[in-house]
């Protein structure tokens, strides 16, 4: 099984020379740390940053330099600012590659669910509907079951949708899967440990299995 | 040029009135409109519906205007991090409107470019598309999203000159620019006012023509929601 | 009767302090030579330019800072620039309180037609019809007769449209006259030694002419 | 950073080929990607379809590719001061979509910030609006215009680094930043190339996202079109 981290590390790995990429709040953020060496790769910051930095340097931080988790960073060579208006536009217009973000519930025909449980405080959708209605090609890095043991890849949504029929790809802790166009989890690795038939029984949506699944390699 | 200089906030929220409808900019507690805020605060004008994408915290940013009841209804993005908040809304106090946040950005240049509607993808196939017209282009759905009206625009600005020209600095632009040519009366603070003239007219932000009133802030706290460090090479 | 250099002077008189104006080529552009001295105005040129100043002293042209009839300009203390989506942009939003343009017709209900002869060869309308079509407040600085001596205010357009109900005001060599809601052109002023007869003759469309009609008078 | 530089105009358009839809930046001479014109013209591709707002003189920008009878269509908003234009148009040779010019700016603004369409007053009730959708919104009517799908967008910035982030000079901004944003491909030129970090992130103009290709220019004729100036003060 894999843990936060790993999830991040097998993702970074989807990551290709010359992407832009906007990485949204939690596991997805920790992507960045793994991004493969000798790759470029621009991180877009929905609030208005393509170039977002590491965290700056204690003492260093900008009040007006922050990103889109409200987390105090810092621009790269390169960078330029921009505003909401703009960045929303870049990304409805497909000029970011590659989103990553997470979720409560994906759907075997890729719907996503992740900003609302009816009865809960509700917070807001932030980005989160723009960036999956508008990118290309969507990542979603989540754990494969809730807190209450049940699977969070399911043949429909149970929650408030966020978008429908975006996502492409899942990686947890237990798996790496395409949501195929025609609907179905196609298992390509596992984790290391995990067997299929747990995948299977932890996935209670439509999970194609086709010849022997490899195990989820690290590249370090 | 024309001179769009008020003595402060106090004066450049004259006429806001209990009801109005109000945009602020700023995402988090970055870049908002500090000095206005405390005035509408004093001022105690009530029932507004705030535009605006986020709603500060318990202490500071639009959470001082909610602690003291004057927000009707907030149309936002998101609404997390204020306890005081979640309080109202549950009781049913506090109306609020969930948009995403490149509609809310989009319908600021809507209504600043003098577009009265535009499409985009976002919401589709989600309870944010109720109602709403939906519409194809190319294979690919739409909901058509209505450009805001907003009586007064208010937002916080690096540098600004007697012309009203504006300047933002690095993430705390966000949301202002697009603000600022969407309100009917726009409000600008600043943290360095200058004469017109002393800035470049090649790099303005936001050109005088979309504001009216401009003012220099005083006492900004522009205060840290997540401070996130490294550790000093040493 | 007024020159070209008159009807300018009495049009500059309509422009009151604190205005952003829009000024087409040929006369209107003439009205920035007569704006009353102690009021603040500013000049928007559709190219992406506030602030527009006068012609550059000598040797000082720069081919970069030009303005929509492609004349080389210069800015002012205060001027901005931006990009020709924002320049429409603020116009359609009707920052701009007025545009003075010229004609080739103007109707008795407001319609313009500046643009196009059918059989000669046809330039583009530029951004006329954006113009015509977002101010809120629009003069028309035109002569009142063609070169073939007829008139130019007439029941309807003859040449294609630039817009429709869109003209409030118009300023000849012959008169001023407001162009009515309800339709008809109505008299406000005549240029010296100009009959109300000899403004009637030249006049196809409805002329509305209500009580004595007062000489124009330039405000020096 | 993601390095977008090329060696030249030559390797910059050299997958440009016949029939295929470009942009070009510029607004009458001013800001026009002369780099590239010459280099397409060098290159002899035919049955383009050009958008710009203008299509230069007869021996100078478009107009040199109008000479050699490349293009197969223009969209503009405005073609005078050409008589190579003129003779093409009436002989039936040359066809030309006459747009508005704010529409032809927002256009290209839709196409880069991912909106299908946008409305605009400009054209109703006139021959722009034959066979165009007219909607009405507060009363008012208005077109809807479709974004443009250029194969191409070429563009001129006075600065560039190799990240591909583009700053304009005075009033040769024009149209540039809008059609950068709106090429599949977005070729820049600039007058001067710099390293990525040289550039202030707040004053860049045009994000390198939106550009693929960029170069340094060479020998910049930047004619004027109209010469006016005043006598000097002495």
């Amino acid at each position: 099984m894999f843990n936060k981290e790993e999830i991040a590390q097998r993702i970074a790995q989807e990551i290709k020379d010359g992407y832009y990429v906007n990485l949204g709040i939690g596991i997805p953020t920790l992507v960045a740390n793994y991004i493969p060496k000798g790759i470029n790769v621009v991180l877009q910051s929905e609030n208005g940053l393509l170039g977002m930095g590491p965290f700056p340097f204690e003492g260093e931080e900008d009040a007006d330099l922050i990103n889109a988790g409200k987390q105090t960073i810092t621009t790269l060579p390169g960078s330029s600012i921009f505003d909401s208006a703009m960045s929303f536009g870049m990304i409805r217009a497909q000029k970011v590659d590659l989103t990553i973000l997470g979720a409560m519930e994906v759907s075997e025909n890729g719907d996503i669910a992740n900003w609302k449980i009816p009865g809960k405080m509700v917070k807001g959708m932030g980005g989160a509907m723009d960036l999956v209605a508008s990118a290309k090609n969507i990542i979603v890095a989540m754990q494969h079951v809730n807190k209450a043991g049940e699977s969070k890849l399911l043949p429909s949504c149970t929650l408030p949708l966020t978008g429908v029929k975006c996502i492409r790809k899942i990686v947890t802790e237990l798996a790496v899967l395409d949501v195929l166009p025609e609907g179905g989890f196609k298992l390509l690795e596992r984790a290391p440990g995990v067997s299929v038939d747990f995948i299977k029984q932890s996935t209670a949506g439509r999970l194609i299995v086709e010849g022997e699944i490899p195990e989820m390699k690290l590249n370090m | 040029m024309i001179n769009k200089v008020v003595s402060g906030a106090e004066e450049a929220i004259r006429d806001i009135s209990d009801g109005a409808t109000l945009m602020l900019g700023g995402f988090g507690l970055c870049g908002i409109p500090e000095n206005c805020i405390n005035a509408l605060v004093t001022k105690g004008v009530k029932s507004l519906t705030c535009i605006s994408n986020n709603a500060g915290v318990d202490d500071f940013g639009i959470g001082l205007m909610l602690k003291q009841r004057q927000v009707k209804k907030m149309i936002s993005s998101y609404v997390g991090e204020n306890a005081e908040f979640e309080r109202q809304l549950l009781s049913g106090e506090l109306e609020v409107d969930l948009i995403p946040q490149g509609t809310l950005a989009t319908r600021c240049l809507a209504a600043g470019y003098g577009m009265p509607a535009i499409f985009t993808p976002a919401g589709v196939g989600t309870e944010v598309a109720e109602g709403k017209e939906i519409r194809n282009f190319n294979g690919k759905d739409y909901l058509m999203e209505y450009a805001f009206d907003a009586d007064f625009a208010i937002v916080k600005a690096w540098k600004g000159d007697t012309a009203g020209n504006l300047i933002f600095r690095s993430t705390s632009r966000n949301f202002n620019p697009v603000m600022a040519m969407a309100g009917k009366i726009t409000i600008a603070e600043v943290e360095e006012l200058v004469e017109a003239g002393e800035l470049d007219p090649d790099y303005i932000h936001t050109p005088g023509i979309y504001v009216h009133r401009i003012f220099q802030g005083k006492d900004y706290k522009k205060r840290i929601e997540q401070r996130t460090v490294r550790k000093s090479e040493v």
